[in-house]
């Protein structure tokens, strides 16, 4: 039994920390969680000195979800108006039914599939002799119903255990139904070690199936994708307001608010913006590698983080117009923001926080923490990879386990007809001297103070440790964790869901999350946890009668 | 429209569910198992599977959910999930420290067909169990049944760990079935009443209606201990309340160790609950106490109060069998008009007794068992009703279609009471009542044209 | 618009009252008499008095509310009302049968100055009062005070019932005030849990929120027995919740009869139900049983999980001075923002309570004592609120301004459930929480654009 | 304690239950209550053998309310646009705020100032020192906020005890605010015995301020004023919609959704209808005597009652085309209320009922147990006269008593400019030739069965012991004694406000009533009262298991 009440806060040693953290594992978790836990040093090594991306050990509860989660939940789930089938028995359908709070703006009358859920609720009968028929079936029930323009099926558990051959199913279906397109995910939850192989799996097939499938011009400057962007509480629509508002043209978003046709039409982009490293920035590549689109990595939480990534937008493209656009919008979008911020800072400066959440969330996270002048004394991912911790300079130096070699990797080269280098070599050495850097990211870890903790898949137990010992002012994961948390008299903020709020992305996000965080870290309801009686517990028959 | 593509027309489906009115047998499993005091629920699959029955029992309740998982990985779906099953009970009883662990297969333990009696065996003889503390197991497909009947096969391992001495404990087995911590409190607060001296399995109530103090307890004082469990065997006799969720594990008790049973159906409403109060008193062979007939009368009292406003009113349900047909009849005794009952639930006997019940409201009656929300819905389109009472998904037919509804049914992740007020018993009927009268009274209200807008109602 | 003629302009008014927040006298003795075992409530006046009371009571408790008046004729008023008081005393005793007379008086009856002590006299020494009954009576002129103080009045009638033996009972008197059956019941069983001896009185449970049965009493089981009401000079103390409703009476007692009171604010919310607890704690010298710790810390839990509904929301509140100044401390516990205030009662303390509890809100507080409801709405119509509390009257605000609602008060004449859940304590701050969630969030939901829909709240 | 839980229906003899109707009293009450217990003989005599209008005896728990509540609740109440100011204490305005459901319809812009409350709010002071200030104050805060056409003020118990000089405040408060019409009513509660007395002080005033104010003629054809329709639950509403479809101009109703200019333009009506003869028949004696005005009763409770009224009214104009149209509304109505009432008839057939209501209604509503073929076995008014009990024929043989002399009467004598005889002589020879009946009404007594039982001011105690003793299947009366006669298992219909029904007036109205008695008499609530354990309470250990 754990208590965090606020007794006057102690000064920890980060070794002492993470001494206690793993103190009473058995040897053998000990010496895994071991290399998850780093003190950190903020410094830029090539070899990767914090372990992360391996599996969850059995029997310590983890904050993990699963690959078929990463896939149809995170990736394919902001898409509207795609039918996502999901082959297997009724739960996985069930649990990834509209719990994501991925908004989306379908208008009155478009297509709009996100508040269904289709299963093939698969029984007994079908692993016994297979789902193939059933799934066809299914499909066609969808395609009779809906007309769909396209149709998703994603594989669950025991899809890959009993063999159904679900590509070649939807390949079928494909040229039977002729106007869908259909196609299959092989996302069985115990692939890989975490949502990430999910992600994965899901932009492998879009980039498959629906990348370059519309090669019409569409209308607009500046054109840009903005990857790993999932439209959480709204985060997408602050965004393209910005960007409406700068003249930047966003061709497609992976995948907030996004719709198939976005997805068929990302190539004709000439900048891809990614904000989520973790989840796509191998999308990035391959489409660079196969129509010559460059990537830069952007991040829109935080006021000031949002400025910086549109300056970096505009400076690629080296428009005066954009430049000036740019420099006008962040000059009208700022002043609301400082006086907020000024306003609460008042109140914030000084605390401290604790978040890990995602593959990057944690890092984009801590920009508005600071902004709020609140410390962020230790943090973490859920499925990170160990670039997203030390920087993609580590890249080289990854081994890859079973588990990551299983997660197919595809081969892509340039597209005869249509790739297209965007900049010529001179531009893009102008660039390169003015200090521009492409598809770079330097990771969680330096921007973190020295001798914070950073610690890789975090779990239940140790959550709870560090919050007893750090007693942080707030606490950031999700929804799992947040009433154990709480419990303990710590206001505890969903980084996946938002809880009840958003946007937190841009200028006005960054405002309602000053303004959330103000309600967090001072409500005075975290003073009412102990009765009166608790507090004063004498005892005494005389009562004093007024 | 929110549900914008859901047509009038409705077509036969043979492979396609959409918007299930189940979920799968494993949280179920997990749900029960938290009923039992210092246990830590075990999925045994991919970790997904874990974090998705705890993410919804979590914002069903707004509680911390514990519970651990195997962790399977593709090495394990092929070699068998042995290995991970020995580590993970290992690794609970030293970092945890729980009572019992309680572990439920998944789809995907199932398929490759680990044999968890004979990993707990090894687990045994491996010395990874520690003295006094206890490993059950349930077998909780989720290619079958459903959520309902995952609860059913917990309960019933539960059941199974029963230790008859011999000698009569003099108490009666009350197996409430998949009901709200509230409504577990309600039940002990009524045999109390009656004087009845029960063990009631599983109990969640002070498990998932915790309060906030500033101390995390991931086994709180709440649930059946294992003591009361083991003494199960010793019982006269066993209600079990719900033909789904609780008569394997009261039929299983009989069998095995001859402790008699009656399944009766869950206390919603007066007439079920009147079978349920009276069997307890023939039971222990008492009189029932003024205060139960005064809060039976009171219920009584309402509904002839506002029967006006109940009257006629058409009615349509989704969610698990027991709990629906008690609702049917409750709405039935009342003058309304349940007309669309779905649950995702297969049991052709569920059709068969929600048949029964409704026979003399003299209209048609739409009811299926395994069917969704989505036939639901394109029910309600072909004849509108006055009330939707269901779970949390109801509200977008709700919405789209501007009916007044109630949140009744697992799960509600939208609004908050369910954990603290029961809907069980004649006291739950009053709050039921008062919730179908709120939603229909406001209705009026709000559509109801100046000069016909009323005070006094 | 159904106040389509109230101005946004506000103009002082010195002489006319529009939409009254409070009533008159008399029907606040009759409510406080209904909760002695065995009385039966008189009005001495002319019919309508009786009528309008009893209808009003009638309304709010969908119950019979029996209740006798003197039926003044004109020749009464000008003679005066003792004749027709002594027959009815006569007629009463001979055709009901009532343990006691609760007499209170009306405007016509004081103006006229009729002296109901001296008139008791005159029916004692005539033998119209059998052996062992009693009448009491309290002098509640419509036209001071308003229906809290004439139920304070009889209150303190009642206590005046006490004959001490000079032996101590052991027991603690409480005066609950104001407040629902449920409610008193809800002080029965906290009280019980605690372990403490009490004397409640009033006590309306069991009286107005009685079962159908097929019987009618015309007095029930419940309320406060004459016996219990002869020991109160005996208490140990006397517990006085609320200054408006309840305290006359305790300080009479402890004038008159050295039994020593403290008056606590009406156990509305959090900190008023700490206080109240800690009071019974720190008298009984008990420790506080771990079931009332536990509700409280669930009441705790409610608050802060779902506080971002909460935060910030304005509110507007109608009613009765004690339950106001608990529910608006009860809300700016919950960082909402209560910014207007009525009570038709009056006495300037309530605006200077209410403003210490309100000061630390940063914002402007519109609070009157002896207001009406015209000039709540106006105040509304100036700045908006999130949310309005209040009695039924309330509806038409809440209609025209399109504002959730929660009915909370007297008279409630359109909604059930205030019979039957009481909304002191910590239980009963749970279904406050409840009811002001639900309509808030019933209000984002049905606001909500499609986008922002919200599955999980 | 009493008890109505069924048993076989005993025979029960007339004279028997009045002994015990009143056995208990103490001698004196017996006597008088004995007076007021008729055993029916149907016949109409000219001498009343039943005692009513008389005093309430104190401590005997009745149903009447006072003369402001006949005086402002009832008869004033319903009309939207004259601003009712109570002076006196605050719960009078309080109680009578918005309770009695005479609905008006306002439209959009109009005027409506019934769901406001108005009071003087008078405290110690003004009863000490006098009201008349404040009261002339509250005037003119009322005028200044609204500017109202007229402003009505109603004395409570204490304002005539104290002298307060309503009368001539308001009649200079009118010449003073010039453009509105301002008058009192001295209705204290203590007058009379009933709120009959309030009923026929409002009629005065209102004949002596309003009547005859606007002489313009109004457009339309067989001009009438309806009086004593109050419009509970929409009855007002129904009738209208009956008389438009007929081509029947209804100038002005008495007093259901009705304004102020309707009771100024009475007077150019050519006849009025009088639904409730208690309330009002002394209104259409003075439009007569003043305006040449003739009056006829009707009743629109009942589809028969309807029809039969309508074609009196069409007989009195005695126009071809009025004569047919009713008859075609007649035949167009009828089909849908003999629809309902066959199916429901086989259900309420042969039932029984008790009302005890008003000063007509229980007349009136006896229709409509008839068209359901119910038998009403005992039935009594709350406020009715003897007249409204045995018939007009006996009004020169009542004895007026001292509260009644109280009461006042206004003398009227034919306007000089503006009587005008509505039928010639020969015209109303005709009429009485073919057995046309003016101002007649016989009563409730020669319409129910002998030796059924009529009780006047039936009481508390009295109406317990009926249910008791002849056990009814449906009691009607109001609100106060709506829960104590359920109690005993038996339901009760509220015949004042109709519980939250309504319209149970003309045709559609009669649908309305026969569903809603249908649902009373045939719920099966009823059967619930008793618990399994209170039916067989055999207690046994030895459980039954299955």
């Amino acid at each position: 039994m754990a208590t965090a009440t606020k007794k006057k806060l102690v000064q920890w040693d980060p070794a002492d920390i993470k001494a206690e953290l793993i103190k009473k594992y058995p040897p053998k978790v000990a010496r895994k969680r071991a290399k998850q836990i780093m003190i950190n040093e903020a410094l830029q090594n090539d070899t990767p000195s914090l372990t992360a991306n391996v599996r969850t050990i059995p029997g310590i509860i983890t904050m993990r979800g699963c690959t078929y989660a990463g896939c149809k939940g995170v990736i394919m789930g902001p898409t509207r108006d795609i039918v996502n089938i999901t082959h297997g028995p009724i739960g996985c359908a069930f649990y990834s039914w509209l719990t994501r709070r991925n908004q989306t703006d379908a208008g009155a009358e478009g297509d709009n599939y996100m508040p269904y859920c289709f299963s093939t609720d698969m029984q007994e009968q079908d692993i016994i002799f297979g789902g193939e028929k059933k799934l066809e079936q299914a499909i066609q029930e969808a395609y009779d119903l809906f007309h769909p323009k396209s149709i998703a099926v994603f594989a669950t558990c025991p899809v890959g255990l009993i063999g159904d051959d679900i590509h070649t199913v939807t390949r079928n279906m494909k040229e039977k139904l002729g106007d869908c397109n259909v196609y299959a995910f092989s996302c069985e939850g115990y692939k890989g070690v975490s949502q990430s192989a999910g992600h994965h799996i899901a932009n492998n097939q879009v980039f498959r199936h629906i990348v370059g499938e519309n090669d019409e011009e569409k209308p607009g400057k500046y054109k840009i994708n903005l990857l790993g962007e999932y439209n959480i509480g709204g985060d997408g629509f602050e965004i393209d307001r910005i960007f409406d508002k700068c003249g930047i043209t966003c061709i497609s978003t992976f995948s907030g608010n996004s719709t198939y046709d976005q997805f068929a039409s990302a190539h004709t982009a000439d900048l891809n913006a990614v904000m989520c490293h973790r989840s796509i920035n191998y999308v990035a590549d391959m489409l660079e590698t196969k129509f010559g689109i460059p990537w830069i990595k952007v991040n829109f939480i935080g006021a000031n983080a949002t400025a910086k990534s549109l300056r970096k937008i505009a400076e690629y493209f080296g428009d005066k117009k954009l430049i000036d656009k740019v420099e006008k919008v962040i000059a009208e979008e700022m002043p609301a923001v400082e006086t907020v911020s000024s306003e609460i800072l008042t109140r914030t400066e000084g605390k401290t926080a604790m978040m890990f959440v995602g593959g990057s969330r944690a890092h984009h996270y801590k920009e508005l923490f600071d902004e709020l002048g609140m410390k962020t004394i230790s943090a973490g991912y859920e499925f990170g990879h160990q670039d997203d911790y030390e920087g993609r300079q580590v890249l080289p130096n990854i081994k890859l386990d079973a588990d990551s070699r299983n997660i197919e990797e595809l081969e892509v080269e340039a597209d005869e007809t249509r790739f297209k280098p965007r900049k010529s070599d001179k531009e893009m050495k102008a660039l390169d001297k003015a200090g521009y850097k492409f598809k770079e990211y330097d990771g969680l870890a330096v921007d973190m103070d020295k001798g914070t903790l950073i610690v890789d898949d975090l779990n239940q137990y140790e959550a709870e440790k560090l919050v007893e010992l750090m007693k942080p002012d707030i606490f950031c994961a999700g929804i799992k964790e947040k009433y154990s948390i709480q419990k303990l008299g710590v206001p505890m903020k969903q980084l996946h869901s938002y809880d009840s709020g958003g946007p937190y992305a841009g200028f006005q996000g960054a405002i309602n999350f000053y303004q959330e965080i103000d309600r967090l870290v001072n409500s005075r309801v975290w003073s009412y946890m102990k009765a009166p009686w608790q507090k004063n517990n004498r005892l005494t028959a005389s009562y004093n009668w007024e | 429209m929110l549900l914008r593509h859901t047509p009038t027309d409705i077509s036969e489906r043979k492979a396609l569910t959409i918007n299930p009115a189940k979920t799968c047998q494993p949280i179920g499993a997990m749900y029960a198992a938290l009923g039992i005091h210092g246990c830590l629920p075990h999925s045994h699959g991919s970790q997904g599977c874990c974090a998705y029955h705890r993410s919804t029992l979590t914002r069903h309740y707004k509680e911390p959910i514990s519970a651990a998982t195997s962790s399977f990985t593709e090495g394990a779906s092929v070699f068998g999930g042995q290995a991970n099953m020995l580590q993970a009970i290992n690794n609970i009883f030293s970092v945890y420290e729980p009572e019992v662990i309680a572990v439920h297969t998944t789809c995907l333990s199932e398929t490759i067909g680990d044999d968890l009696p004979q990993i707990k065996k090894k687990a045994e003889t491996e010395g990874k169990i520690p003295e006094g503390k206890y490993v059950i197991s349930a077998s909780t497909p989720s290619y079958s049944g459903s959520h309902v009947t995952g609860f059913s096969s917990m309960v019933k391992s539960m059941a199974m760990m029963a230790e008859p001495t011999g000698k009569k404990n003099g108490k009666v087995n009350i197996i409430p079935g998949w009901v709200e911590p509230a409504d577990m409190e309600e039940f002990k607060r009524i045999t109390g009443l009656i004087n009845v001296k029960t063990i009631l399995f599983p109990d969640t109530s002070g498990v998932l209606n915790g309060p906030l103090s500033g101390e995390y307890k991931m086994f709180p004082e709440g649930g059946t201990t294992v003591e009361e469990l083991k003494s199960t065997g010793d019982s006269i006799g066993t209600l079990a309340l719900g033909e789904w969720c609780s008569a394997d594990a009261a039929r299983a008790l009989d069998t095995k160790y001859k402790v008699p049973c009656s399944i009766l159906d869950m206390p919603f409403g007066l007439m079920a609950t009147d079978r349920f109060i009276d069997a307890l008193r023939t039971i222990a062979g008492v009189s029932i106490p003024e205060v139960i007939t005064h809060e039976r009368g009171q219920l009584v009292d309402m509904i002839s109060d506002m029967h006006q406003y109940l009257f006629g009113k058409k009615v349509a349900l989704v969610g698990d069998p027991d709990q629906l047909i008690s609702m049917t009849e409750f709405l039935v005794s009342m003058d309304m008009k349940p007309i669309h009952i779905v649950t995702g639930t297969p049991g052709k006997k569920f059709e068969k007794r929600i048949r029964e019940i409704t026979k003399d409201m003299g209209c048609k009656v739409n009811v299926k068992a395994k069917g969704d929300m989505f036939l639901l819905h394109q029910w309600i389109r072909n004849e509108p009703v006055d009330l939707i009472i269901g779970n949390t998904y109801c509200k977008y037919i709700a919405r789209d279609e501007d009916i007044p509804y109630v949140r009744w049914g697992f799960p509600i992740l939208d609004r908050q009471g369910h954990q603290y007020f029961p809907t069980v018993g004649y006291k739950g009927g009053l709050r039921l009542l008062e919730k179908i009268l709120g939603v229909l009274m406001d209705r009026q209200d709000r559509d109801a044209p100046e000069e016909k807008f009323e005070l006094v109602m």
